[in-house]
């Protein structure tokens, strides 16, 4: 696959303090590690299921979780680890929803394609591919009914670009002026299918002006340009009734899913993909332009394992969802029982 | 006590519970400016505005999701399918997002939303627009479902659905809107999960809900001609089933006949049945035996239509049969 | 509502043959009595069901026919009667169709919403707003599979331009480069919702270039323009591999359904709209630029009304189905079973 | 003769049939070039070229449609879901379309399309990912439900649904792709609508299908111990039920236990709980029991699953209870 089109040099970003580099850097490295360390786990067989990784893409979620402001949200897929470290979730937590654990983000509910986090404007990892555009603009809905100034950010691949739900809640964002911003997350696959099999047009912000979207779109290289450009986009939604469309090209560098050898690209194409990747630009300009030192770099890098190792060592001691768990959850009433110490009663068994 | 049409009382549920809180608001087509494709939201945008009576494009998979996400994020919609037919394009939404987001946030959210509107076969509207679905939507575990039959019950229970913290599908008819009944003026809730009897017997317990109703009570008169006494039981909610009312009843006359629209294989229908003979199983001195549609895709022409839609002359005869009454 | 801002003034059409207008007219003009002697019989009681007429819409319906090759196909909504009458099928089968008789169209399975007619083109009138683009996405599919040459005309409601299925209908037609036309018929409302409380834009074309296809957009003011322009739509799909989008705005004088009285619409635009009503200038012109006399134009609706007439006597004087037939048409066997003269097997009953 | 796989199987059947028919095709989602998310049309796109094994986007509304279409045409689609989970958002396609142009066009189509894919849970996929769609399809006049449990079936009867004039829904499972067992070389077909005996026994009725049937078959051999004597039918096509097969069965032993993948409410066990209690009941010594899903959306954790999903114990359990061992 050649390189996309819409390879926009970015401008000159004002203001790349270097100790702000740094955290960003630290925040995308702290995903990347997470991952790592979730696929070693799942490649020694401790944990099980799908497990879609981020990896490549983590400047856009650092930069998201650097714009959010209080009662904002962000609603994704499956994908969905990046989103929970970057919104500040324990990662012991994370992992050990990996693990099916009772002590993980969901309780041993979700999973990994289900991280949510509320207290953090993290409001969920949705697993059928565009099911959750409707629902994230049915949060926008709800922000302009309060007035509460938030604005939702729903992030989906770009293979759910073509599936109704995903059309029909576009439409009804732009018809309604709501205040959300779709970032289509364009990693230039869905599963083993390229783009140019999923659909006739190489642009896909070309289908902003049937919504009435605003739209932007470049190549996520650089975490400050992603950060600026997508904070315009959110402002426009927040204060000026513009609801946005955003395509940023990007890349993952596993396979879709750990089960996933991803043999339909090629070695060539994958390298000329991690030149652009932001946490690898991110780590040569502190140690080119801010002369960062090897030592520096690897102390965070340590930290941020160490971190990892907690995460997974919380995880494998955590204890399993009690059994009556599976009961909870369903209706509300129940969950307020069982609080009060009630037994579940089942429907029809 | 005023008589009001089904669609009256429906009416003035939403219209007390939108005036009882703000966050309640309704959404689907044509609910507002054209007053209702069947007019149960007549009136509601006039009194209460486009923020809370909401016109949609048609997309009910896109305003279905809407509804979930405005529910999760504290509000209370009404959600209006004009018939239930076109919820089948919001089926996921329905089984994957609504029924399930409680649960896979483990319990961060809580999702009071209610979905309604006309449901199963009204008159010479062929098979597209004629399907009962609280067949399919009845299995789903996270949701609650109501089907109402008077005036009365479509009051209190819709209020309660309004109330109620889950997802609830609530179940109306094209043909019974205008069905009339007393309604107090005075408010009143209606308890989700309890059956109405609307009829006492001692003979055959005969269980119906929805448009079955009317065909059973009718039924139940045909049968009084053999000296049968039916008792009627109008489920009224469907999920969770009121299983103490029905077997009550059953271990009394000791048979049971169900009475409803929908297709034969499954649902609902097969659900209390299944009930019935494992749960009064020692009871029974009969098969539990279903009156519903014929196994087929619904015909438009008249004449067809009304073989198989149960009718009370079908339905008596099931009672008849299995209470040993030569027929 | 004001006028639409398509209103292209239709260029000169060459070979305005009064032969030919008559003919054209006439068939406009045998749709509308159709549905006039049809909405007599609903408002008598006669028929029951949802009755949703085309009037004012003709045009579309007589230009499509005359357009088709043998092996194309039409494809569209419940307002189908116009498409059934201009391709060719007996008045009394369709009238016999709404009165739910065995002589139907479809012996009185699918009534108003749901003419078929396969030997005339006709692939089917669908009830389910938007269900039907996938469909005939396939019909064209299977042209193109198996290279017969034919096009598939999916005519759809501008309401449905926002509803999941037609935008993975429309998708896939474009990806795959299938022989397929759609023409939305915008009619300015869906049910009682005007086009601009249905979606933020005012052309429904800005979609094509998301597909790939091809657009043209026209008031349908005139059956010869109208004909002509899809004839190059047509012919593009036929021939070059281009889909395409099609908007036709045009007008329903009608409510949407018989029960429907249309307040939402205001007197001057219904007398706007009457002016640009192609059966009302064909008529005009007929009278006007060609010269035909009153009596002419009177003998030609006196034949017209006697073929209804002769329709509704039809219709009326039918049998029902025999009651047998409701177990048809589910299973093919059951068919062939039937057709040797078996007795029906009911699964659960 | 050869062991294959049930993937393998499965694939031997499109192959033949592809082979067989140039108006076969396979549409889906990674069905070509990724060689199937499941692997079973492995090497076909190669053999096919992308003519007749064709990637969609991801819209299962549209190449469900798109299957319709072509059916109608006369093509013979065969149309993988990647899992039926995702056939929720083409509920519509199959309600509506697949099972209802026949009926409509008065029989002027002929719709002879499969559609396929795993169902049902497999291993800590969560409650999206573990839905079983059987209690949804089967309830639809218009169509055909199977589901299979073995190499020997799937070939059989997938090559049967492929040859079939009408809609047929085709229910396999990720967890038993992987299931060997032996498959003759010469052509077969297995007859659609007929259950298979896949233990004989006296004592009791054991009903299953799919991921039931190893779970049936493990029961059957727990109780055993107890000197019970299970016959275990596989009921292979789910629509038409083979109502003489297990009526057969139960007038012999008195005694039925279903044991399947699927929620309680309703659906395709409750109808078989139904037929049985309705056409068997002066056979039946004890209440139809059925051991399936608990009512609850499935969890991911593994321990929260594996007491969700029906355990041979479990079943043994139910078996001992009607069969009146003490347990
Ligand atoms: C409706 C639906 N169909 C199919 C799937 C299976 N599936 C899961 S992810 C995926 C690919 C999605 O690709 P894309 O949207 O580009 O997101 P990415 O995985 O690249 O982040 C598919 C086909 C699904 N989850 N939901
Ligand atoms: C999925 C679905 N939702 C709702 C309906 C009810 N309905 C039937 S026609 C219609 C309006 C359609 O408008 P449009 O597409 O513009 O076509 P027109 O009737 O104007 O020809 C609606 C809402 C339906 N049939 N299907
Ligand atoms: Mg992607
Ligand atoms: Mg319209």
């Amino acid at each position: 696959m050649s390189p996309p089109s819409a390879e926009t040099s970015p401008a000159p970003v004002a203001g790349r303090d270097p100790d702000e580099l740094r955290r960003l850097y630290t925040q995308m490295l702290r995903i990347r590690r997470f991952e790592e360390a979730a696929a070693r786990a799942y490649t020694q067989g401790k944990i099980s299921g799908f497990l879609h990784l981020y990896i490549g893409q983590e400047a856009i979620a650092v930069s998201t979780a650097e714009l959010m402001k209080p009662g904002d949200r962000v609603v994704t897929t499956y994908r969905d680890h990046g989103f929970a470290v970057a919104l500040g979730c324990d990662t012991g937590a994370c992992m050990a929803e990996l693990y099916g654990k009772k002590t993980g983000l969901v309780g041993g509910n979700g999973g990994s394609m289900h991280f949510f986090a509320k207290d953090h404007g993290l409001w969920g990892g949705y697993a059928i591919v565009g099911g959750h555009v409707p629902v994230a603009a049915g949060h926008a809905f709800a922000s302009k009914y309060l007035g509460d100034g938030a604005v939702t950010l729903c992030f989906l691949g770009e293979g759910a670009m073509h599936i109704g739900a995903t059309h029909e809640g576009m439409h009804l964002a732009g018809l309604w002026r709501l205040p959300i911003v779709f970032v289509i997350e364009n990693n230039q696959y869905a599963m083993g299918t390229p783009l140019r099999r999923q659909t006739a047009v190489d642009d896909l912000t070309v289908r902003a002006p049937s919504y009435r979207l605003t739209s932007d779109r470049w190549v996520v290289r650089d975490v400050f340009e992603t950060r600026a450009r997508l904070a315009k986009a959110i402002d426009r939604a927040r204060n000026d009734e513009q609801p946005g469309l955003v395509e940023l090209l990007t890349y993952r560098f596993r396979g879709h899913s750990m089960s996933d050898p991803g043999k339909y690209r090629t070695k060539d194409e994958v390298e000329q993909w991690k030149e652009r990747d932001p946490l690898f630009r991110a780590e040569a300009e502190l140690r080119g332009q801010h002369g960062m030192s090897e030592e520096d770099l690897e102390a965070i890098d340590e930290t941020v394992w160490g971190e990892m190792d907690d995460a997974v060592r919380f995880a494998e001691q955590s204890p399993h969802p009690e059994p009556e768990h599976r009961f909870l959850g369903h209706l509300v009433e129940d969950d307020l029982a069982a609080a009060a110490g009630h037994e579940p009663v089942q429907e029809g068994n | 006590m005023p008589l009001l049409q089904i669609r009256e009382a429906l009416r003035a549920a939403i219209d007390e519970e939108m005036g009882r809180d703000d966050r309640v608001f309704v959404m689907g087509e044509e609910v507002g400016y054209y007053d209702g494709a069947y007019k149960v939201t007549e009136g509601l945008l006039k009194k209460y505005g486009e923020k809370r009576v909401v016109d949609t494009p048609i997309a009910e998979a896109g305003f279905a999701g809407v509804g979930v996400g405005a529910a999760m994020a504290g509000l209370r919609p009404i959600i209006e399918f004009m018939t239930f037919n076109f919820s089948a394009v919001a089926f996921d939404q329905i089984l994957n997002n609504a029924a399930k987001l409680r649960h896979l946030s483990n319990g961060q959210f809580t999702l009071p939303i209610v979905f309604r509107g006309p449901n199963a076969a009204a008159h010479m509207l062929s098979s597209t627009h004629s399907q009962a679905f609280e067949s399919f939507y009845c299995g789903f575990p996270g949701v609650k479902v109501i089907s109402v039959a008077t005036p009365y019950d479509a009051k209190g229970l819709l209020k309660s659905a309004i109330r109620d913290d889950n997802p609830v599908i609530f179940f109306e008819s094209e043909v019974m809107y205008s069905v009339k009944g007393e309604v107090p003026d005075e408010e009143y809730l209606i308890p989700i999960g309890k059956a109405d009897i609307k009829r006492p017997g001692d003979d055959v317990t005969v269980i119906t809900w929805g448009q079955g109703v009317a065909v059973a009570l009718a039924a139940a008169q045909l049968c009084e001609a053999d000296g049968l006494q039916c008792e009627v039981i109008d489920l009224r909610t469907l999920r969770p089933l009121d299983d103490e009312a029905v077997l009550t009843s059953v271990r009394k006359t000791n048979r049971a006949v169900l009475v409803y629209h929908g297709w034969p294989y499954g649902g609902t229908g097969a659900e209390i049945s299944d009930r019935i003979q494992r749960l009064a199983f020692d009871h029974l001195d009969a098969p539990v035996e279903r009156v519903c549609y014929e196994d087929v895709n619904m015909p438009y022409a008249e004449n067809l239509e009304n073989l198989v839609i149960p009718s009370p002359e079908r339905a008596a005869e099931a009672i008849k049969r299995i209470a040993y009454v030569r027929v």
